[in-house]
């Protein structure tokens, strides 16, 4: 962490940067928040740990808009999701001094918490310079452990890679984290019956409040304005009023990202009744892999998008029945 | 429905074909190697089907004559198959108890040394039920 | 090189050299021919009625038999080759044939039609190839002037059999070239024999059987070659053996030298 | 709210036999913003119309319905009848009462219910409607007309005729086309070269016409008015300005392996060629596939008889561009090819010709020079089959499913001429029907039969065996007299089926044009605008419309140059107003729809845009409105729902699912 | 009036391309070949007009069934346009199909304009799918369902 700040400390000093772009503590010792600093003086808040799992790349829109050059610390999977916005014109690549960060994959607090582990007052180990494999933590309740890969978010352990795929410098080392298959969530619901599927999302998505923070988080859907809040195809809407309302709004926002999604799993990090949204994502991703060939968007800036491409021989829509 | 009417409609049911697609162009009978062996020709059957005169058809030498060798089905140019239609009229008729072509007494003087098992299990599919 | 075999009913008696021919040149050529348990015959013409199901049967059993082997299903018999492959496209293609079957068969898991059908030339064209076969001939059948004899039943309909060009096909011919011989391309090659009217109309199949022999003559063919035991027994019938006529596999186990072992083989 | 007008059409009884129309306008009358609603006998009559215009003025209408016929029949006549009265023409929707509802449902009470639930869909999308202004764009007076036989030359020679500058892009070497080829022409049996090559001629030397030889459209952009075109001029290796024509270095030329283009392969010619005596422009072309100094680096004679060192073996592809208002397809045909036609032993005996084949072989000019004879032995036939629809008419997929329509007519010029030249020749004609519809041409196959005796069975042919002594049987049925025959010939011709020129979905492609399953371009209206294709600015001459003869290629020809000066005759064009829009406050910039529009009618600006109050710069859509054709792709591509369609936005189209599903 | 009683009438939105499959429902019209009233047809310019939303749209307002309709590939008049729609509904029904709504509801056929055989037979077989999949509980705003 301190390398961070004393290379943030450097180039606001030289004036490379007019700001830093990083994390300062929240009012909970696993809830850093993203946050821009622009003096030495205030990057004495500035932290960086197991918990920063936010994707910054978001920020880098306003921050584009910015008088001179924003300071962004991205990790791996952040810069794949800082190239599409970079596509898409939505970032300024001479408004960003991006260092990559090492990565060895993120928290979350809701698998300690699932562990029976409460009261968290403090937690050790989750600094990225710390080798340690497990988290102490200590609670109201006394001290506790847990291993750090146990704790890590679902995306980390389906990790697309520890190698930035756009930085100006790197800093800190990475870890493997992925043991897990990417697509194995989406082939267990692929292989259920109609109804078990039906059944599936209709509890996952019951949960739904639409809070937007989904939306709100997700680095592809930066739109301006979201359909959803125009009256562009008459949906503006503000709270659900029906069953359909959520699978429409769910299934449109995959659509929207479809090809443009880096996989990044800020929607289903950031979902407060922990409905895995990504698995819609996901499915999307899985289908362009399997029909068009593999793509991995932000991988680069300059690929043709699968649903802006089509070939000849293109798989009819009606490959969904018969593949069963 | 007649029972004229009902044979016809049996009869494209068993064979699958359209009569109506034929332009009447003779091509099968051009054909047909067993051309001067039948009494209604090929290019005929269809006419007896459309005229729903099922009763001549399956009474005809014709469907004793055919070789099922299905050079009409191969280049009738209009997918009508006059061959299967021949076909379907030797199923109705040996599907009827005791009309077979092929009688079982008839068959040791037919039978020589070299005749092949294939002739026979051929003939008795084509002749009999 | 192994695939399930259905030798049918006539390769077991009055065809057995068509048989052993094709074994021993199958061994000769590495190809593993394994016949398929308790086979029944195919019936010998394919049921045309588009509602029949018993007759069919039998075919649907040698086919189910291979798809449990994963192999392809080989056929020899041009009569057998017609009726499994077409029954093997219904099976494919015509949901209610299919449906009927299955439910009748019983089947542990039901057949769709997913076995390939092979005829034993088409082995020899697709998998092993006229090429191939040619540097393994070690009987060169020089000076040969050979008609090939198709008939019907392998060539039509030729959609559904997808053999070769139903007019003016070259696989017997590519064949012949292969084991060294010279190929006589005549009209009446595709022209039915007669096949079963044999039975009863010995005279028409006769008049057939003499208009193939001396087109074949006429263009200089020494010799007629066949897949089909009918063929065979009715163009030497009728015609008093103008000229000899002999199954395809019998020149080629002659070309692979052989021809001998399986001759022993047909006599045991 | 709109003021809308609902006018249901009785189309005699057309729409009224089936459904129940009085209530239908009842039935209008209850539905948001409707004011008026009538039914009446013919809604598209001057008397409709004016019961339309008067409704508009008498209730001030902002919009209305006409549930009546489909769209593409009648939507333009309706939409000039509301203009007329002052409404602007696009706020007039139809609900296609007849070819959607009343001609496919029989029960009147299910009729009636589709036909008003069609009725409440364009009401609630013209309730959303906004007037549109169409824009206006350039024509450029100048004409394309793409391929070089009688049906080209014939539409430039009228169009330059007109005063208006035309391009001829033909493919060969020389125009001419297909009618080059014939020997002679029916029904009046005079030779081909004699009428067609003054027309050569003449549009050669038009200083209105300029004539792309060896050259193919590679590139097609732009739209009606405005197209923009890249034409290839194959390296003909021969400079067009020096060459005199004088044929020595074909004469000398040692490579005369090449089978002749010309005379169907059945000669040979030598590798610099002009294909026939009368080629326009009489400049040879070097074959670089077989001339020996493109192939070993050696020869050269060519080069060195050359008087006027016209030989450039250097010479290289060039495109052209060049700018067009209108388009003339005139692409022609070919005869199919008949492989699948094994039967009849084309591939197998050398007496098996087509009949293009036999126009050839007919011809002075062809590989035996007019003398009819056998191309396996030379020898003279004593007789020659005719059949009739080889690869035409056919249901399966070895031949064409249509008419070739000019079989019949040649055969029997063929058969005529043959027995008036040559009368110890024995003709007979295998064939299912003869048709002869067109003025002449019964009288003329009778008197194929009457005065020259060629004898006309009515069956088809089943097999064509050679013999081994080298004479045809030819095995067909007569049907007339219930027999088969069986009958030796000597020579058997094959009216082949004709097929477009396989080129033509490529080219279809560029141009954006429609064109059947059977690779015919498609009209506009099979009756009412045969000349045009559904695709502004572009016309079909010839052949790649429909099988026809001579005399309606011209005609043809002539009534599609008409169209095309129409066209140019225009000093600007009303654009269709139903194009993409994008909505600067809402656009990302992101590009995507970019990415999907066909016609590269969407860039990208850096725009001030005033946001609630917040004024800045951003990158944003912009549609070129005179590019966008209207398709929509982009509407799809944009997430935030900036990109919109005008005439069918997504409102619109969500109030037409609303009121379907209601 | 109870539910089980009810004949069942579906719902069915076709989409149609005004070039080719519009006018392919127009050929089907003037040749008189009929398929069920239940089909009902919307224009737009081309498939690829066919936003997802309105499909959703459509079951949510209480369609049983949603067809789209256009050129063949390679056809199109605007050159491209299905090529783009045939991936997006391609994506969009194995959307639909993952969360588990029957895949029979959705469809996608290219009719051409010269094809009026192929659009009777086409909406003939999709509204026999849809009776025997019966009435769409999965997707729709209930409300919408009377």
């Amino acid at each position: 962490m301190q390398e961070l700040i004393n290379r943030a400390k450097e180039l606001l000093a030289d004036g490379t940067v007019a700001r830093v772009l990083g994390y300062k503590a929240g009012d909970l010792p696993y809830n850093p928040e993203p946050a821009y600093f622009e003096s030495a003086e205030e990057l004495k808040d500035f932290v960086y740990n197991g918990f920063c799992g936010a994707n910054l790349s978001k920020y880098m829109i306003e921050a584009s808009k910015l008088e001179g050059k924003t300071m962004v610390f991205l990790k791996p999977c952040d810069t794949y999701s800082f190239n599409q916005l970079l596509k898409e014109h939505r970032v300024d690549r001479d408004k960003a001094y991006i260092v990559g960060v090492g990565c060895k994959g993120k928290l979350d607090i809701e698998k300690v918490k699932k562990q029976g582990i409460k009261g968290i007052q403090s937690i050790k180990g989750a600094d990225i310079t710390d080798d340690a494999q497990i988290l102490t933590i200590q609670t109201i309740y006394g001290e506790k452990t847990c291993s750090y890969g146990d704790a890590m978010l679902e995306r980390c352990h389906v990790c697309k890679g520890k190698e930035h795929r756009i930085f100006d410098e790197q800093i800190g080392e990475s870890k493997e984290t992925k043991d897990a298959e990417r697509f194995a969530e989406v082939e267990r619901i692929e292989a259920m019956s109609p109804e078990e599927k039906f059944a599936y999302f209709r509890s996952e998505l019951s949960k739904c409040i639409r809070c937007n923070a989904c939306r709100n988080a997700c680095p592809a859907c930066s739109c301006r304005k979201c359909v959803f809040d125009s009256n562009k195809f008459d949906s503006s809407q503000k709270a659900n009023v029906d069953s359909f309302e959520e699978k429409m709004f769910h299934i449109i926002r995959a659509f929207h990202v479809a090809g443009r999604c880096t996989d990044c799993g800020e929607c289903s990090r950031v979902c407060p009744q922990g409905i895995p949204l990504h698995l819609f994502n996901r499915k999307f991703i899985k289908d362009i892999d399997e029909l068009y060939g593999e793509y991995q968007a932000g991988a680069d800036t300059d690929s043709t998008a699968p649903l802006t491409d089509y070939t000849f021989e293109d798989a009819e829509p009606s490959i969904v029945g018969k593949r069963g | 429905m007649g029972s004229e009417k009902k044979q016809a409609e049996m009869m494209k049911e068993i064979s699958g074909v359209n009569p109506l697609k034929c332009m009447k162009c003779g091509k099968c009978s051009a054909t047909c190697p067993s051309y001067n062996e039948m009494d209604i020709k090929p290019h005929q059957f269809v006419s007896y089907v459309i005229n729903e005169d099922i009763e001549s058809l399956v009474n005809s030498k014709s469907l004793w004559k055919c070789l099922s060798c299905f050079a009409c089905v191969e280049r009738c140019p209009r997918d009508v198959k006059p061959g299967k239609l021949i076909d379907a009229a030797r199923q109705m008729v040996v599907r009827q108890k005791g009309q077979d072509y092929l009688l079982a007494d008839e068959i040791p003087e037919l039978l020589d040394p070299e005749l092949p098992q294939q002739l026979l299990v051929s003939a008795f599919r084509r002749y009999r039920r | 090189m192994k695939y399930s075999y259905y030798p049918g009913c006539t390769l077991r008696t009055k065809a057995k050299n068509l048989d052993a021919y094709a074994r021993v040149s199958a061994n000769a050529l590495g190809i593993d021919l394994e016949e398929i348990e308790d086979w029944q015959c195919c019936g010998g013409v394919y049921p045309l009625g588009s509602d029949e199901i018993a007759t069919k049967l039998s075919s649907v059993r040698a086919l189910h038999a291979a798809k449990e082997k994963g192999q392809s299903l080989v056929t020899m018999c041009s009569a057998c080759h017609h009726v499994i492959k077409r029954v093997n496209d219904d099976m494919k293609n015509v949901e209610d044939i299919r449906t009927r079957a299955n439910n009748y068969m019983e089947l542990p898991e039901p057949y769709a039609g997913e076995t390939e059908v092979l005829h034993f030339l088409e082995v020899l064209r697709d998998k092993i190839g006229f090429d191939e076969l040619k540097k393994k001939v070690v009987n060169p059948l020089a000076g040969k002037k050979i008609g090939a004899y198709y008939g019907c039943l392998l060539l039509r309909p030729s959609k559904l059999l997808s053999f070769d060009d139903p007019e003016n096909p070259t696989i017997i011919e590519d064949f012949i070239r292969a084991l060294g011989a010279e190929p006589v391309i005549y009209p009446y090659r595709n022209e039915c024999c007669g096949g079963y009217i044999s039975l009863k109309e010995k005279e028409m199949s006769k008049n057939m059987c003499e208009k193939i022999m001396e087109s074949a003559e006429g263009f200089g063919a020494g010799m007629l070659i066949t897949a089909c035991p009918l063929c065979l027994y009715n163009l030497n019938k009728s015609t008093g053996a103008r000229l000899p006529v002999v199954y395809f596999t019998e020149l080629l186990a002659e070309a692979l030298g052989v021809k001998e072992e399986a001759e022993k083989e047909v006599q045991a | 709210m709109q003021r809308i007008g609902v006018f249901v059409c009785h189309c005699g009884s057309n729409i009224a036999g089936a459904v129940d129309v009085s209530k239908v306008a009842e039935m209008a009358l209850m539905e948001p913003g409707v004011v008026h609603a009538e039914d009446y006998q013919y809604m598209c009559s001057e008397a409709g119309q004016a019961k339309i215009a008067a409704a508009i003025l008498e209730k001030s209408l902002t919009g209305i319905v006409v549930c009546s016929c489909s769209p593409r029949m009648h939507e333009a006549t309706f939409r000039k009848a509301a203009e007329r009265a002052g409404l602007n023409p696009y706020m007039v929707e139809i609900a296609n009462i007849r070819e959607h509802c009343s001609w496919i449902h029989k029960d009147m009470e299910e009729a009636t219910k589709k036909a008003v639930i069609l009725m409440r869909a364009a009401v609630a999308k013209v309730n959303l409607n906004t007037p549109l202004q169409a824009g206006e764009s350039r024509v450029t007076k100048r004409a394309l007309v793409i391929g070089g036989g009688i049906a080209g030359i014939q539409t430039a020679l009228d169009i330059a005729d007109a005063g208006y500058e035309v391009d001829i892009v033909e493919k060969t070497p020389s125009i001419g086309g297909r009618m080059s080829q014939l020997d002679k022409t029916f029904p009046t049996l005079d030779c081909s070269a004699c009428i067609l090559t003054p027309k050569m001629v003449e549009a050669a030397a038009h200083d209105k016409i300029k004539i792309y030889t060896y050259s193919e459209v590679e590139k097609v952009s732009g739209f009606v008015g405005d197209f923009t075109v890249d034409i290839r001029k194959k390296a003909r290796s021969v400079d067009m300005n020096k060459c005199t024509g004088c044929g020595v270095c074909q004469e000398k030329c040692p490579s005369k392996k090449a089978p002749s283009e010309f005379n169907r392969g059945l000669n040979t010619r030598s590798a610099i060629y002009t294909p026939f005596a009368q080629a326009i422009p009489n400049v040879p072309v070097i074959d670089r596939e077989a001339c020996i100094k493109f192939k070993t680096g050696k020869c050269g004679i060519c080069s060195k008889v050359c008087q006027a060192g016209a030989i450039d073996y250097e010479q290289k592809d060039e495109i052209v561009t060049e700018k067009y208002g209108a388009i003339v397809v005139a692409t022609g045909f070919d005869t199919i090819q008949l492989d699948k036609y094994d039967e009849y032993a084309y591939g197998q005996s050398k007496d098996v010709i087509t009949s293009l084949e036999l126009e050839r072989v007919m011809n002075a000019a062809g590989p035996t020079h007019g003398h009819l004879e056998r191309l396996s032995d030379g020898k003279a036939p004593k007789e020659i089959v005719f059949i009739q629809c080889v690869g035409s008419r056919c249901a399966d997929d070895r031949g064409k499913p249509y008419c070739s329509k000019i079989c019949c007519m040649y055969t029997a010029k063929h058969a005529m001429l043959i027995r008036d030249k040559y009368p110890d020749v024995n003709v007979t004609v295998f064939y299912i029907d003869v048709r002869t519809p067109g003025k002449n041409f019964d009288e003329f196959y009778r008197r194929a039969v009457e005065q020259y005796g060629v004898n006309y069975i009515k069956g088809q042919v089943g097999k064509v065996i050679p013999k081994p002594d080298g004479k045809l049987l030819v095995q067909g049925s007569d049907l007339l007299d219930n027999r088969q025959i069986l009958k030796e010939a000597d020579m058997v011709v094959l009216a082949t089926a004709i097929e477009p020129n396989p080129d033509v979905r490529k080219i279809a492609t560029m141009l954006t044009a429609s064109i059947d399953t059977n690779n015919f371009l498609t009209e506009a209206h099979a009756k009412l605008r045969p000349v045009e294709s559904p695709t502004a600015g572009i016309f079909l001459s010839g052949v790649c419309q429909g099988p026809k003869d001579i005399p309606e290629t011209v005609a043809q020809a002539g009534a599609a140059a008409v169209k095309a000066i129409g066209l140019l005759a225009k000093d600007k064009l009303m654009t269709n107003p139903c194009t993409a829009q994008a909505d600067v406050l809402l656009c990302n910039g992101c590009s995507t729809c970019e990415n999907v529009c066909p016609y590269g009618a969407i860039t990208y600006e850096d725009k001030e845009v005033n946001d609630h109050g917040i004024r800045e710069t951003r990158r944003v859509a912009v549609v070129n409105n005179a590019l966008c054709q209207g398709c929509g792709a982009c509407t799809v591509a944009c997430p935030s729902g900036a990109m919109d369609l005008q005439g069918f936005s997504n409102r619109q189209i969500i109030a037409e699912v609303d009121a379907i599903c209601r | 009036m109870s539910l089980e009683n009810k004949e069942f009438k579906p719902k069915i939105v076709a989409f149609c391309c005004n070039w080719c499959s519009y006018a392919g429902a127009d050929l089907a019209g003037s040749s008189r070949l009929t398929y069920p009233a239940d089909v009902k047809i919307i224009r737009v310019p081309c498939s690829c007009r066919v936003n997802p939303m309105f499909i959703l749209r459509a079951f949510e307002k209480g369609a049983d069934g949603v067809i789209m309709c256009g050129c063949h590939p390679g056809d199109c008049h605007y050159s491209t346009g299905n090529y783009y729609a045939r991936r997006r509904m391609t994506l969009l029904f194995s959307m639909l199909d993952y969360i588990g709504v029957e895949n029979g509801r959705t469809r996608v056929e290219w009719v051409s304009a010269a094809e009026g055989v192929k659009f009777s037979e086409t909406m003939n077989s999709f509204v026999e799918k849809i009776y025997s999949l019966g009435e769409n509980v999965r997707l729709g705003d209930l409300r919408c369902k009377s």
